[in-house]
Parts: C-alpha cells; structure tokens; sequence
C-alpha cells in the first residue's frame, strides 16, 4: 500500500451470510486510493479472520464483488464514492 | 416484459394470462414453490433478500437476452422476497413463443441463469435450525479472478 | 394423475393449482395455443378430432411413462377437441416435481411425444382455404413396418 | 388369397384426411381370414386408388394402423370382429 497518495471514500454492502457474519449490511470505509476489487476482497477476507469470524475458505474463493451495482473483475480499481457489495453465491428461485 | 421484484404473492394466473398473444403457439411457466423439505430436513419456512436493485437490473439483462437468443416474443420474470411459506411461489417464469421448442429452451436457460447470476440469497429455516441455502458457483464472467487474476496474485 | 380429452376450454388455471403439493419445488407448464397464423398464412380457427378412447390411453400411458422415466411427483395431460379459435388452449402440461430439471424434461418429453404418438389431428381453417395439419411421422415403434416387414412384402 | 377358409368381419376408421377422401368415418367390410395388418393396407390403399381418391404415396407410407385401439405392426394377424384405425401422422398438440 506504500506510495498511495490519498484516501477515498467506499460503501460496502455485505449480503447473505456474509451479513450475518459482519452483523450488519453496509458499512463505509476509506480506503487508500488506486486499491483494486481483489485487493480490497483479500482485505475484507483478512479483517473477517481477525475478527474471528472466518467461514471456510470455500467461501471467500466462491464470492462476487459487485462495483456500482455490476459485477467486477478483480483488475478494477476502486474510485471515491464506490458502492462495492460483496456477493457469495446466490440462491434465488426454486426447484433445484 | 414483465419484469419485478415483489414483496407480496406473485399473481401468477394474471401473469400468465396477460402473456398471451395472437401471434402465440407456445406459452412454457416454470413456477418455483417452497418445498416442505430440503434434503430431507423439513423446511418451515423460507427468507429470500436481494441486493435489490442490481437484482431487478441482472433479471431486466436477462429477460432482453433471452428474447435476442432465443427469438421468442415475450418474457415475464417475477422474483419475490421476504418470508414464503411451503407450497408459495418465489419465482416465476412464462415465455410466449411462435413455437414449443424456443419457448422450453429459453424458460429453462432463464431460471438457470437466474440462479447463478441474480444476486438474491435464501434462508432456510428448518424445524431444527436455519442455514444459507448454498448457491451454485458464480459463471467465470461474473467471478472476481479470471486465471490471469489468480497468477497476478500470486 | 389428470388425464382427460375435454369438449370445452381447459380450466388451466385450477388444473396448475390443484397440482402443488409440499414436496414439490418446481411446476412446469406447457400451454399450447392456437396461433393467428402457420408459416405466415392466417388462420380463423382450427378443428381437432381424435380416435378419442385410444388417444385417453395412449396420454395415460405417457403419464405413466413420464412419471418412472423422469421421477416427477404428478402430471396433468388435458387435449381439448372441437373448434378453437386464436387464443385459446388446445393442450395443456402439467409437470409438479421436487427439482426443476425434471419438471423440465418430463413437460418437454410428454409434449413432444403426444405430438407424434396420441392419435389427434387437425384442420387449420384459413382464410383462404383449410388443411389438415401435416403430421410428424410416427417413431419406429408405432409404425406398421420395421424393416424386416418391408422385406417380406418386397 | 387363394387358399383362406373363410371370411371374418371388421370395423374399418378413417381419421383426418383419409377420413375425408373416404368420404365416412366408419365402414364395415369382410375381408378374407388371416388378412395381416401389412396386406389389410396395401388393399386399403389401393382401393382409394382405384377410386382416384389416391393423395401422395407419401401419405400412404407414413400412415400408422391400430388394431383395437392399439399400435399395429404389419404381421399382426386381423381376426373377426376387430377394429381396425387408420391413422394418419398425428398432429395433436400446439406450437410446433
């Protein structure tokens, strides 16, 4: 993170059991500027461990990461004022 | 197209019925119900939430995709959150189509695609306890690492 | 199991309705409707007459069939005979099952095969003159000749 | 022929379109014992043909043939007293 010149501004939107798992469903955080979506998941990943609320990493190698509403790639940078959400993977419908 | 996220009981006859149109051969529903029991474990009740907006935006994609490809003539593709009980519809899918197999083939590939890719999460709560219903993994083009991801990683 | 060949319209709503039981977790439906036109001609109405005992045991059977083959819970297999005008059902599919992708392949099979197998026809009235509509050929196991028949009539 | 014992009566159905180029649904004949379902046809369709009410060869080579409301291979043997359907390629059904 050395050479970052700034910080900015991010919402998080946690979903699922993630939301269960961080005990609430948004938060916003500042963030060194120029971090990219995989950086900020392995972040995220990393807090949840401290925090002694790790699920398996099954689950931390299966999650999406939604900027703005869409899904993102890894390589995408965060800007100021992002909406980031962090997506496990979804169950919607019926009859499996 | 109809296309919605509801809180409520989906009107699935008023739907349907709406769908039909002259130009119509094939009219194909899949209507997703609360089962009573998930691998045996009995199943009260079920709690769906979204990521609400991108949600109702990935279901529009795929509604406007499923016309392109498949050339049918209409979708109706109607989610609903919140607590259903056994035997309610949570999801809803009716294609109107010319033709049987285009109408088969596209209400299939909807309620598939819908389930990996639409941001929506079930709770199950079963007599002895509640879970996260697993989801099936994430299609590579809505994953956060594609291969080169993972080596530059490394 | 509903199987019956009707004289008036199919009550389709209260035959998906009366389906759903607790086990299942998909419905699939295939409503066939008489289209306003075939290959661009247009069509007034059309006319379905059946072989009508054969064609009741002929969709029992399939019902039968679909059940083992597939898996599924109950199937509804309702063909209406008469005149139809555009809009209306001819053929109604019921599939309840606890997992979709049965529901899917035993709606889609038992259509399929009641197009070719169940001894139905009709006469699709145009404006400008009536048909009777081209059949697909029967599958091998319905038709008079096998091969070796063919050849002892050579 | 030559050389069968005797006669056996039969009901004979004509559906869809050989229901109207034969002009009836229904007919009584007397054929000779021990027609096959195979020689019941070609008699059958040559008969439409002596009365130029002959459609395409295609129509007779797909035509199906129950016995008693059930599908007919070509040696089944006919007995006195059957029903005999002649049934053209079914088109029951929508959205082809």
């Amino acid at each position: 993170m050395l050479g970052y010149s700034g910080l900015m501004r991010v919402r998080v939107l946690y979903f699922g059991v993630l939301r269960d798992l961080a005990g609430h469903r948004e938060v916003e955080v500042e963030l060194a500027e120029g971090l990219s979506v995989a950086e900020f998941l392995a972040f995220q990943r990393a807090s949840f461990q401290r925090a002694s609320v790790a699920e398996a990493s099954q689950l931390w190698d299966s999650i999406a990461v939604a900027v703005n509403k869409e899904y993102a790639r890894g390589d995408v940078v965060l800007r100021d004022g992002d909406e980031v959400a962090l997506l496990p993977p979804v169950s919607g419908g019926r009859g499996l | 197209m109809r296309i919605e996220i509801v809180d409520e009981a989906i009107p699935a006859e008023a739907i349907v019925a709406e769908m039909k149109a002259g130009a119509d051969g094939a009219v194909c529903v899949f209507d997703g119900i609360v089962r009573d029991n998930t691998r045996g474990r009995r199943t009260l009740h079920l709690d769906y939430e979204a990521y609400r907006e991108m949600a109702l935006e990935q279901m529009k994609g795929l509604a406007a995709e499923a016309v392109t490809r498949f050339g049918v003539r209409d979708v109706a593709l109607v989610h609903r959150l919140g607590r259903l009980v056994v035997g309610e519809t949570s999801v809803l899918v009716v294609v109107a189509s010319a033709h049987r197999g285009a109408a088969f083939d596209a209400c299939r590939w909807l309620i598939d695609t819908l389930k990996t890719t639409v941001p929506i999460w079930k709770k199950e709560q079963f007599v002895d306890g509640a879970v996260w219903a697993d989801g099936e993994p994430f299609p590579a083009a809505m994953a956060v690492h594609s291969g080169d991801d993972l080596e530059m990683l490394g």
